[in-house]
């Protein structure tokens, strides 16, 4: 069992893109963020005296990797779809992953999710942000006859925030929670739609399918959700995002 | 002063005058002076480093030269005066002066992505903008001369040493020189490829060439130079006809350098034990 | 329009990832070279198996990104089982990669020492091995160290891509100042400030020992 | 164990992919050698302003990696108004990049034609350019070849890092194959496999180019 | 008979029997029989490419023979013989047959990363073993011997071409040699620097040496060689004593290379002028 073997060598490695503000990224040199803090939290409960050895990754090799054996566990926020969760154990969610659009402060050609058509807008390979975007612009096509005039793909988001700022893209197709931040510091630069392109959407954290993983899931489901009982996430969202997420214990079935 | 010289020059092929040549601090040529009469053969010897190779350069300004004149057929090369104060030359002007005077290699100095032929009417074509046809004629009448006509076609590295010795003259006969300076041109050469390239000098000679050799093949010195030029130490030190100069040397010196040179060269000779 | 008080901050991080590109570039050399020493004995070796394994290894390793190489060793192996840590996949990928040009570089150099200085070892009874310990190795460093210098130039450049795979290096730890800082160029020029002077410093050091090993012309 | 049909349907992306690779370089190939070119002639003119900035930008450019430079141009370009797209980018970098090279191996091409065949030129008459063009030129030419291939090999290896300027070529096409279908060990061996072919291609055909070369 | 080859054999330095070599469909070699004895000053001469070098080459194995068999002071070298088939010896056992056999190249071939004396020691450190005062003992007095002990520790570069080559002579004599060959040891010197080498030499034949030396130096090969052999188209055409062969040829081909090579050295020679 996973779960045994991590207690017996006394270390649990973890993949995180730590490019990912507000949930992992990098400060000082430190892996910090939401998922970070919880992690922290979380194991120092029920796997004390373990070691953390805690890999920055890619976001495109980091669901592969864990297929091969890597590292334990993924802790970092990733959006729980169906073609994920056929392949992958989430954890009970950790914050809210719906994709919106951000676009330039004041470019007054986007008032609505529908004004891209005609446009390019970006999101990162490999994301589920890029599948909604996807999705959307298809949505797009059938409807009004006009899609977005490119999608282009980025290895990772600031990339895209680099690209939308320089007028190449029109909009990114991201997560609120992970703007958030961006749109505090810059708000002369970026700015968040309100409405959202794509269905209700979840991050979590992954592990194996394996029943080799069910314990370790398990613990991490449990951990999670007493800090949720307790407000602690609460706390954290607001500590890190700047809002709060009203969130189920259980997602179900997702809904991409 | 400098008018005189001037007339006295015009009758001269190259006149050396004074001229010193300095490298850092080490100074290689140190006051020369010399005439080279038209048609007349001149050998340059003497011991490695005394200054021969850059005299030749200098008489042809690819080495500029600190002190002193030389004229080329009564032209000043390498630098014109204006206001007592002398200006160096552009290229062109130079290539101007020194357009009648050839020069042959120790290294030959062939161009290799060239035929032979093409070596030899490279700078017809592209210099004197002569068309094919033309440049052709004179090229394989140059190769004639120094008997490759049948190698018009080869490229320089299928040559033997001897052969493209023989081209690199021919190339700078093409260009109808009436003075040819030559630096140690056999030196590079095996031992048996060094008589056919002798040959061709001994018939040039013979065609009434100006001709400037610095060599150490003392026989054909002997045999073809009217005067020969003894130098060490960036002067020169002793000339003559080589009878007089081989037979009763005058300075230590070259009596020093021709007694080394006998002692390898006649112990034991064959002509001695053939003789 | 430029402003680097963000940047200047976070000097110290880049420098310490500078020192992580240095040590990870030293020793990826230092590997490199053993195995393309072993490389080039191969490809002058006159069994033919041994020949053909070397020119295998140095053409294929000469043909592949780095990139792809760190990818491939870093995703592939668990799949057979074989566990590679990123920082051995890293000094693996990097030492593999300039092992194939150190063996054409060292080869070079053996083609440049006179057949007649072998030759005239084996004449005073020199084995092979001391022919090539005593009369090749010393002459091959010193012919080799300019193409040497440039190739450890590359391998220093060229540690960049570990951050692909997760070394925290010099450019990974710029990526990650970009993330907070958003501020891409200056970073990134400062950042490859950085790399200009590890690379000079390593050419200087390299004609410097070229000056040394080269006795000046009489 | 190794079973490619699972990204069997993604073969024209693939191949798609590989073309765009083999594209840019071409293009970046064929403008880095006009430029080095140009860049190692002007670096002969007498005037010493021109070498040291010369010389500046041939350090500059082989002192860092090109995966700097191109986040630079294409990240950077816009704080200065400079709004390239990504292939714009790529080629530019590529190009700027890959003449510091060649400007280098030029120059070496240059010393290395005996200085005897340029003062045996001068003594036929020909000026400066002449010497240039019919002397050392040719004979430098021929002389570059293979550290010219050397280069393009190199280059073609590199251009794996114009992925993360969003250009779409062999590399990023294959992470995104990695990222959708979560199978990694297939499409990254034969990524290795298709560089590997094309850089050994271009190998061969270039020791062809200097076999017939050197015959001649 | 293979017995009895071993028994002459063993008197004398070289025995070369039948000895062919091809390089590929080129027969370079053509059953060559030589005997040289002890302390015989044997001299190569023939025209280029007519396999003088090869044969010296095979005599010590630098160079495998197709054909024949070579003794060297009675052993065969290069091949063992066993159940009547032979096989080919490996290099520490060639090494041990050739052991008291030294070779002066015509390119030096010294060392360029170490010293003259580093030169000379290398082999009695890194072969014999010795410790670096032995060594240096007996690398001292073979360069007092070709007498360049003051040059001990200068490097190759820094050497004129005749000091490197009495270098590498010295190198050859630490080895306390019985037999020393010379492939064309002045050829690749300036004119001035042969001198110095052909006087070591001279001194190393007056002190009984077995030399084998392939030469173009007539001169020298007059006075010093025993017996000169004359090589063309890969066969041995006459040999017998200097005086012998250069005044009366018995072939026309060996007349022919003499003659060649007297029109160039003797026509206005030196001493014909200063005689
Ligand atoms: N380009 C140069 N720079 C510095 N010193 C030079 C240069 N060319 C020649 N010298 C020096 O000038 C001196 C004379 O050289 P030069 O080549 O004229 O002699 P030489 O008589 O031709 O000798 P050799 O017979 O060896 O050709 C030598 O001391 C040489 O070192
Ligand atoms: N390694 C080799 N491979 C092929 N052919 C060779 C080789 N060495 C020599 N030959 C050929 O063997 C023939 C004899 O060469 P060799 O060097 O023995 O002649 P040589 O008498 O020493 O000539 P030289 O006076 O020019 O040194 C020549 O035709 C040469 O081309
Ligand atoms: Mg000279
Ligand atoms: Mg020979």
């Amino acid at each position: 069992d996973l779960l045994d073997d991590i207690k017996k060598k006394g270390e649990i490695v973890v993949a995180t893109e730590a490019r990912f503000q507000p949930f992992e990224y990098v400060e000082d040199g430190k892996i910090v963020g939401y998922g970070p803090e919880m992690m922290k939290l979380v194991f120092d409960k029920y796997l004390p005296g373990v070691k953390v050895k805690q890999l920055d990754l890619p976001f495109q090799g980091i669901l592969p990797g864990l297929s091969a054996k890597k590292y334990d566990v993924v802790i970092t926020a990733v959006t729980i779809t169906k073609a994920r969760a056929e392949k992958y154990t989430f954890t009970t969610p950790i914050a809210e992953a719906t994709t919106g659009l951000l676009k330039k402060t004041g470019d007054d050609s986007i008032k609505t999710p529908a004004d891209i058509a005609g446009k390019p807008v970006g999101s990162q390979t490999g994301a589920a942000q890029l599948q909604v975007l996807k999705e959307f612009n298809a949505k797009l096509e059938k409807e009004g006859g006009k899609g977005v005039s490119e999608i282009k793909e980025y290895v990772g988001f600031d990339e895209a925030y680099a690209d939308l700022a320089a007028g190449r893209i029109k909009a990114v197709a991201q997560s609120g929670a992970n703007v958030a931040p961006l749109v505090k510091s810059k708000p002369e630069t970026f700015e968040y739609m309100k409405e959202t392109i794509g269905p209700k959407t979840y991050f979590g954290w992954a592990a194996r399918k394996e029943d080799d993983s069910a314990s370790l899931i398990a613990l991490l489901n449990k951990g999670i959700l007493e800090l949720k009982k307790a407000g602690t996430m609460s706390e954290l969202q607001t500590k890190w995002i700047g809002f709060t997420y009203d969130m189920p214990d259980d997602i179900g079935e997702p809904t991409m | 002063m400098s008018v005189l010289r001037d007339i006295g020059a015009r009758d001269a092929a190259i006149q050396l005058r004074g001229v010193g040549k300095t490298f850092g601090s080490n100074t290689v040529l140190k006051g020369v002076d010399l005439d080279i009469e038209r048609s007349e053969r001149v050998c340059v010897i003497g011991p490695s480093g005394s200054g021969k190779s850059t005299l030749l350069r200098c008489m042809v300004f690819l080495e500029t030269y600190d002190e002193g004149e030389i004229y080329v057929e009564g032209r000043l090369l390498g630098y014109s005066i204006s206001d007592g104060t002398r200006k160096k030359d552009s290229e062109v002007q130079t290539a101007n002066v020194r357009r009648n005077v050839g020069m042959v290699f120790q290294q030959f100095n062939l161009w290799p992505h060239m035929t032979a032929l093409g070596n030899v009417i490279a700078a017809l074509r592209i210099v004197k903008g002569m068309t094919r046809a033309e440049a052709e004629k004179i090229g394989r009448e140059a190769l004639e001369t120094v008997g490759l006509a049948h190698k018009a076609d080869a490229y320089p590295d299928r040559l033997s040493g001897g052969q493209q010795q023989r081209v690199a003259i021919a190339r700078a006969l093409a260009m109808n020189p009436s003075i040819l300076l030559f630096d140690e041109p056999t030196s590079a050469l095996d031992p048996e490829l060094v008589g056919e390239v002798l040959e061709v000098m001994r018939q040039l000679a013979s065609q009434g060439m100006t001709m400037v050799v610095v060599t150490h093949e003392m026989g054909f010195a002997a045999e073809v130079a009217d005067r020969v030029i003894f130098m060490d130490g960036g002067s020169i030190v002793e000339a003559g006809p080589p009878q007089r100069l081989f037979s009763k040397p005058e300075s230590p010196r070259l009596a020093q350098f021709l007694d080394t040179w006998k002692s390898r060269n006649a112990s034991g000779s064959v002509s001695e034990i053939t003789g | 329009m430029l402003d680097f008080t963000a940047v200047i901050a976070q000097l110290p991080r880049m420098a310490a990832g500078a020192q992580t590109t240095i040590w990870i570039s030293a020793a990826a050399l230092l590997c490199g070279a053993a195995l393309g020493l072993v490389m080039c004995a191969a490809r002058l070796s006159r069994n033919i198996f041994l020949r053909a394994l070397a020119a295998v290894f140095v053409s294929m390793f000469r043909g592949l990104p780095l990139l792809v190489v760190l990818l491939i060793l870093f995703y592939v192996p668990p799949n057979f089982g074989v566990e590679t840590t990123p920082l051995t996949a890293a000094l693996l990928g990097l030492t593999l990669n300039t092992a194939g040009y150190q063996t054409e570089i060292y080869r070079a150099g053996f083609l440049t020492v006179p057949p007649g200085h072998a030759e005239a070892a084996r004449m005073l009874g020199f084995s092979r091995l001391q022919i090539a310990r005593h009369i090749f190795l010393p002459q091959i460093f010193r012919v080799t160290i300019p193409a040497l210098t440039n190739e450890a130039v590359d391998v220093v450049k060229s540690s960049g891509l570990l951050s692909i795979i997760a070394v925290t290096e010099l450019l990974r730890i710029s990526q990650q100042i970009v993330s907070s800082t958003y501020r891409p160029l200056e970073t990134y020029l400062v950042c490859g400030l950085f790399y200009f002077l590890m690379s000079t410093a390593v050419s200087s050091f390299g004609r410097f020992l070229e000056r040394r090993l080269t006795p000046k012309p009489a | 164990m190794i079973d490619f049909t699972a990204i069997a349907e993604y073969a024209p992306a693939i191949g798609r992919g590989l073309l765009v690779t083999i594209e840019i370089c071409a293009v970046s190939l064929v403008l880095g050698l006009l430029l080095g070119l140009g860049v190692a002639l002007l670096a002969r003119l007498p005037w010493l302003p021109l070498r040291w900035l010369i010389r500046s930008y041939i350090e500059l450019w082989r002192g860092t990696p090109l995966l700097l430079q191109l986040f630079i141009l294409y990240y950077g370009g816009p704080t200065f108004g400079f709004l390239p797209t990504s292939y714009q980018a790529g080629v530019l970098g590529m190009s700027l990049y890959t003449a510091a090279y060649l400007a280098e191996i030029f120059r070496a091409g240059f010393e290395a034609v005996p200085p005897g065949q340029v003062e045996a030129a001068r003594m036929l008459g020909f000026t400066k350019l002449k010497i240039v063009r019919h002397i050392e030129l040719p004979q430098m030419l021929r002389l570059v070849v293979p550290p010219t291939t050397n280069q393009m090999i190199s280059i073609i290896k590199e251009s794996a890092v114009l992925s993360v300027i969003t250009v779409p070529e062999l590399t990023l096409t294959t992470t995104r194959i990695v990222s959708e279908t979560f199978v990694v060990v297939e499409p990254y061996l034969l990524l290795g496999l298709a560089y590997w072919s094309v850089t050994a291609m271009v190998a061969f055909g270039s020791r062809q180019i200097e076999r017939r070369l050197v015959r001649a």
